[in-house]
């Protein structure tokens, strides 16, 4: 990488199901009041002698804030007056990417990545439609639900996954929320407690899907030259990698994730990772519903294709296994879509530096963090973080 | 202190999204209740539905053909949500369908006398709408044929 | 021909920039309609959708305060600023110049006068066109950039005016909240129907 | 510091005020495939697509998803970026970025509008309507703001109205030699002076239209540029500056030019544009800067920004018009294009800025060339009062 970028501090609220008592800025700012006091950090303009925040990249999207530039609506509680910012509209994760190319660029030495989202306020399914071709897709009125059931039919019908595999990913990361302060649904279940859920759209249960959600998450990423200034323990960004697939889901082997594979060859080839088991210590992926996590494994290198639901059997994923995989909760735990890529972010930071409280991994060295969006995943973003 | 003030306040939005030159080719197909495919010169894939380009070859696509009504179901789902914005009422389900002599899968409702007979792998016939517009639901959805 | 601020333009005018632009409304309309049928005649369709999209939001903790202000009280409440003391209309959680909290205490509130001074206007003949009837809807009242009394002068609020003679309207003039009646409030900005006119020009 | 950067394949499309024979991947393709001709390179070539619109204007959600077909986007990285009218100029900031990281040999931007489908009424109405401060003041406050930025303008004696009319004389002439300008008929002095009086003095010839078109721009960093493309457009240094001060939505009475603070566009503006300056060592940018492509959604705006990109001092706009040296045929052309008065897809117009300017400097302007340029200055500005400022230079 030509010029290293460090995580030098984070923030998260607790994610819950509706925050009725904060307006949308105001949840912003308890994530950036956070960050902000966790850095010691100022804004460019504003403070001199210190290094400051030169750039701020937020994400949300308009169809969630019901209004053209939603951006607007959290500015002042980000603290943009006078500085460089700009508005991804994708996940979060995309919105880190944005700022660690920032900082290789030379451009900028310090970024602040904003996320936010209130699920409740609206009706997730009619804007989910809105993401389809809208003359061949959208008036079927679809939504990333039936996408998502579509691809686990298919995912495991061809590589003979039964549901009892898919309950254990629920089963683990709901169990893991236990030990996360921030998680929004703690549950301590057993495999046939999710069986026995109704269906949303079989194949995929109730318990099977990640639940609505509002929060906000911020993280500050600064440049080799100060980020030992800010923090004496910097989390270094060792890869990213991003990539699209094609738009319709007929185009697609449902049951393959090539965007997945693309992103993270990036990453790897990045970080200089080959054997992606043996040298990552720590995952944060990001399963909007359960049979997503098997299918991610494969898409990021952990097994062959066909083989997720064997590292889930073997417990490979579990805390205290070879590779635990999301000790936060994951989005079954409760995230926003859109934070949760920077919540993935966020949570390997805490585990790389030994500071993620009783959900901490052992000697975690490297941390993968993931994320998604588009019907079946057709955006995929895959960042590698170590010490 | 105040109970707190919140409002609804639904936003209405009306678009007409303009189809080009191939998607209404294949909705006017539809229409004389034919489905139409492009191959692509590079690659020899079927698009179905058709398109102008080729996504992974980036080759302008010109060469129409008409594929069946039938194919093989190669994925589908059950809804039982009744979620907002969905246009038609739980149980229903959607499938991915490979007609006959296409490259690619359709997106579409499919149906069975039980829903839960239909299968991966099984027949599926297009069942149109008796009035049509030049519309993806000029098909009503795709049948489980009972030989198949 | 330089127009000033105050310069008389007359009803006329409005009435025909009014006319006008439902006139032009209407033709747009028309035409997209007409664009639209031309190129389904040659083949080339276009798919419609409706998105209804359901939103219920929260006002937040400080909105809360200054719409329930509006609504039980019939006051305009602000907060400020404890660096730089300016004064924040509406009332935020953040000083946008300073970037630092605005704690919800009582002496970072105050309570503004609902008399102000028009810094500017502009007669908005822009009307709502409901484009099912191609009739205009709404009043077109005159939109004003009112500094209120009793803060400071980063307390302006948007609203409309009552006079709607704009030989009649200057900048300087002094007006005042007409509201609506107690048991209509409903906790929005609309609880104030418009600034009606009073006297002491500045 | 990251590598240097150039521009070396830019395609539009031809903007017009609707396109009912095209869908939104085709209006992308057909841009995209004459950016990718301009630079002669295939889509294999390109390593990232950053693509932008405005969602709500379009009626898609995640467009980037379908756009995939229009963009080739497939298996490559990419991302999407929105922040309202300066999105083009946001998603190229974002490209010179990508570039510069030294992990792309080559990076597609691309960004456009198609109004034509959905109703930008209501999409505006959702910026200016707010639930709670629902007396629709905010977006009937936007032609206000305009007609006060004009009033401030008189009676400060920086032009005259009809200064401000043979500016847009000019933007006129400029449009007609630019065969993808929307608003491309010449008009007369006189037909500007007496178009409609929207709010007094504004008419509604100084104010930009809405167009459907597409923009696509082709970045490499130094070491490839240098290799592939004979005469790239090296992106020296930008700006972003957001002035964001809007306390609620639909109240925007401190955007007032008689507020506190001024005009905020016109603040963001200036000190994007001074930051640029001092980072590059330009003293003088009417002498060193040859030709200027700007942000203009009104001619009073244009007028304004004169002076806050220091073309001219305070309140002398009026006489760089009447000299003729901002004109075509002038000193320092600005706007060469025709602007944003003659072209304004909203997501694409702000790129346009920066793709005008980048054709300026390879000398591929055909009719609406400057001749002799060597440094270009691209402003764009919009949304939530953003302003970036781009310095283009035809050597290094």
């Amino acid at each position: 990488m030509a010029r290293r970028v460090a995580v030098v501090g984070v923030a998260q609220t607790k994610y819950e199901a509706e925050k009725v008592h904060l307006s949308n800025g105001e949840l912003v700012w308890e994530a950036v009041e956070r960050v902000r006091k966790n850095t010691g950090l100022g804004y460019i303009g504003l403070v001199s002698d210190k290094p400051s925040i030169d750039k701020i990249v937020s994400c949300s999207e308009d169809f969630w804030q019901g209004r053209a530039i939603s951006d607007m609506q959290i500015s002042m509680e980000m603290g943009v007056f006078g500085l460089d910012s700009t508005k991804v509209s994708s996940d979060g994760i995309q919105g880190v990417y944005h700022g660690v190319i920032d900082i290789m660029s030379g451009h900028h030495d310090i970024v602040l990545v904003v996320a936010h989202r209130k699920e409740s306020e609206t009706a997730g399914s009619v804007i989910e439609n809105c993401a389809f071709d809208p003359i061949y897709v959208r008036p079927l009125g679809i939504d990333f639900l039936g996408a998502a059931a579509l691809q686990a039919q298919r995912y495991m019908s061809a590589y003979k996954v039964t549901p009892e595999q898919c309950a254990k990913v629920v089963v683990k990361n709901k169990g893991n929320a236990k030990n996360n302060p921030y998680a929004q649904e703690p549950m301590h279940l057993t495999v046939s407690d999710v069986l026995n859920s109704e269906f949303l759209c079989e194949p995929i249960r109730a318990l099977e899907a990640k639940p609505v959600s509002d929060g906000a998450a911020a993280l500050v990423l600064a440049s080799e030259e100060v980020a030992y200034e800010i923090t004496e323990k910097p989390v270094w960004i060792k890869g990213i990698g991003n990539a699209y697939d094609a738009h319709y889901l007929g185009d697609r082997d449902l049951a393959k994730c090539e965007a997945l594979v693309a992103a993270a060859k990036r990453a790897y080839a990045m970080a200089g990772i080959a054997h992606p088991v043996e040298e990552i210590d720590v995952a944060e992926i990001s399963e909007g519903y359960a049979y997503q996590e098997l299918l991610w494994y494969e898409g990021l290198g952990f097994c062959e294709p066909g083989k997720g639901r064997e590292l889930i059997d073997r417990g490979v994923t579990s805390m205290g296994g070879k590779l635990p995989v999301n000790p936060s909760g994951g989005l079954l735990g409760g995230n926003p879509s859109c934070v949760a890529g920077l919540t993935r972010v966020v949570e390997s930071f805490l585990q790389l530096r030994g500071e993620a409280g009783s959900r901490q991994v052992t000697n975690a060295n490297t941390a993968l963090a993931h994320g998604w969006t588009g019907p079946c995943g057709q955006s995929q973003s895959v960042m590698i973080l170590g010490i | 202190m105040y109970p707190l003030i919140g409002a609804e306040r639904p936003r209405i939005w009306k678009f007409n999204h303009c189809a080009g030159p191939a998607r209404s080719r294949f909705l006017l197909g539809l229409k004389e209740k034919k489905i139409l495919g492009v191959r692509c010169p590079t690659c020899d894939t079927v698009y179905v539905p058709p398109r102008g380009t080729c996504y992974r070859c980036w080759s302008d696509l010109d060469e129409w053909i008409e594929v069946a009504d039938e194919g093989t179901l190669l994925s589908y789902a059950i809804m039982y949500a009744n979620s907002e914005g969905y246009i038609r009422k739980a149980p229903f389900a959607y499938g991915l369908i490979k007609l006959d002599g296409a490259g690619t899968a359709l997106l579409h409702f499919v149906d069975a006398p039980r829903l839960e007979d239909l299968k991966i792998g099984g027949r599926m016939k297009a069942v149109f709408e008796d009035s049509r517009t030049g519309s993806i639901l000029d098909i009503k959805w795709f049948e489980r044929r009972q030989s198949g | 021909m330089s127009l000033r601020l105050g310069d008389t333009i007359g009803h006329d005018w409005i009435e025909k920039s009014e006319s006008e632009s439902f006139r032009l409304a209407k033709l747009k309309a028309e035409s997209e309609a007409r664009h639209f049928e031309k190129a389904a005649r040659n083949g080339l369709l276009a798919v419609t959708s409706v998105v209804n999209l359901p939103f219920r939001e929260s006002a937040g903790i400080y909105l809360t305060k200054f719409f329930a202000a509006i609504r039980d009280e019939g006051e305009i409440i602000a907060n400020k600023c404890p660096a730089c003391k300016r004064i924040v209309l509406p009332p935020r959680i953040v000083c946008g110049f300073c970037k630092i909290k605005i704690e919800d205490e009582p002496e970072n509130w105050l309570t503004l006068n609902d008399t102000g001074t028009v810094l500017s206007c502009a007669v908005n003949v822009e009307r709502e066109v409901d484009y099912a009837t191609y009739r205009l809807i709404g009043q077109a009242f005159p939109i004003a950039f009112i500094r209120m009394d009793g803060g400071d002068q980063y307390s302006i609020l948007v609203h409309f005016l009552k006079e709607t003679d704009p030989g009649k309207l200057r900048a300087g003039m002094r007006v005042k909240a007409v509201w609506k009646p107690r048991e209509q409030r409903r906790g929005r900005m609309s609880d104030i129907l418009y600034f009606e006119t009073i006297g002491g020009d500045r | 510091m990251g590598e240097r950067i150039a521009i070396i394949g830019v395609g539009e499309t031809e903007f017009r005020s609707r396109n009912v024979e095209a869908s939104h991947v085709d209006l992308v393709n057909l841009a995209v495939k004459r950016a990718l001709e301009n630079a002669q390179l295939t889509i294999k070539d390109i390593d990232t697509v950053i693509t932008g619109q405005m969602e709500l204007f379009e009626g898609l959600y995640l467009p980037d998803m379908w756009l995939v077909e229009g963009t080739g986007a497939y298996l490559k990285s990419g991302m999407r970026i929105q922040t309202g009218g300066t999105t083009g100029t946001s998603v190229a900031t974002t490209a010179f970025c990508h570039a510069a990281s030294g992990e792309f040999k080559t990076v597609l931007a691309v960004a456009y509008e198609k109004q034509d489908e959905g109703s930008s009424e209501a999409a505006l109405r959702s910026i200016s309507e707010d639930t709670f401060y629902d007396i629709g003041a905010g977006g009937k406050s936007a032609a206000p703001a305009m007609a006060e930025l004009a009033m401030d303008m008189l009676e400060r004696g920086a032009v005259t109205e009809e200064q401000i009319a043979a500016l847009r004389v000019n933007e006129s002439e400029c449009a007609s030699r630019n065969p993808y300008a929307h608003l491309n008929r010449k008009v007369t002095l006189d037909e500007v002076l007496h178009s409609r009086l929207l709010i007094p003095p504004l008419r509604l010839m100084h104010i930009c239209p809405t167009s459907v078109g597409a923009c696509a721009m082709i970045l490499a960093p130094e070491s490839v540029a240098k290799k592939i493309c004979p005469n790239p457009a090296w992106v020296v240094d930008w700006v972003t500056v957001h002035a964001a001060m809007t306390p609620i939505l639909g109240h925007q009475g401190i955007y007032l030019t008689h507020g506190p603070l001024g005009p905020l566009w016109g603040w963001a503006v200036e000190k994007s544009a001074v930051s640029l300056y001092k980072r590059n060592g330009i003293t003088n940018p009417r002498k060193e800067v040859d030709v200027v492509e700007m942000y203009n959604m009104s001619t009073w705006h244009e007028a304004e920004w004169y002076e806050r990109i220091h073309l001219c001092e305070r309140n002398e706009s009026g006489k760089l018009i009447e000299k003729g040296i901002v004109f075509l045929d002038g000193e320092l052309p600005v706007n060469p294009s025709g602007g944003v008065v003659s072209t304004n897809a909203i997501g694409a117009s702000a790129m346009l800025r920066v793709a005008e300017a980048a054709i300026q400097v390879r000398g591929e302007g055909d009719r609406r060339q400057v001749d002799g340029v060597e440094t270009a200055l691209a402003v764009g500005a919009g949304g939530d009062t953003y302003s970036a400022a781009v310095l283009l230079r035809k050597h290094l």
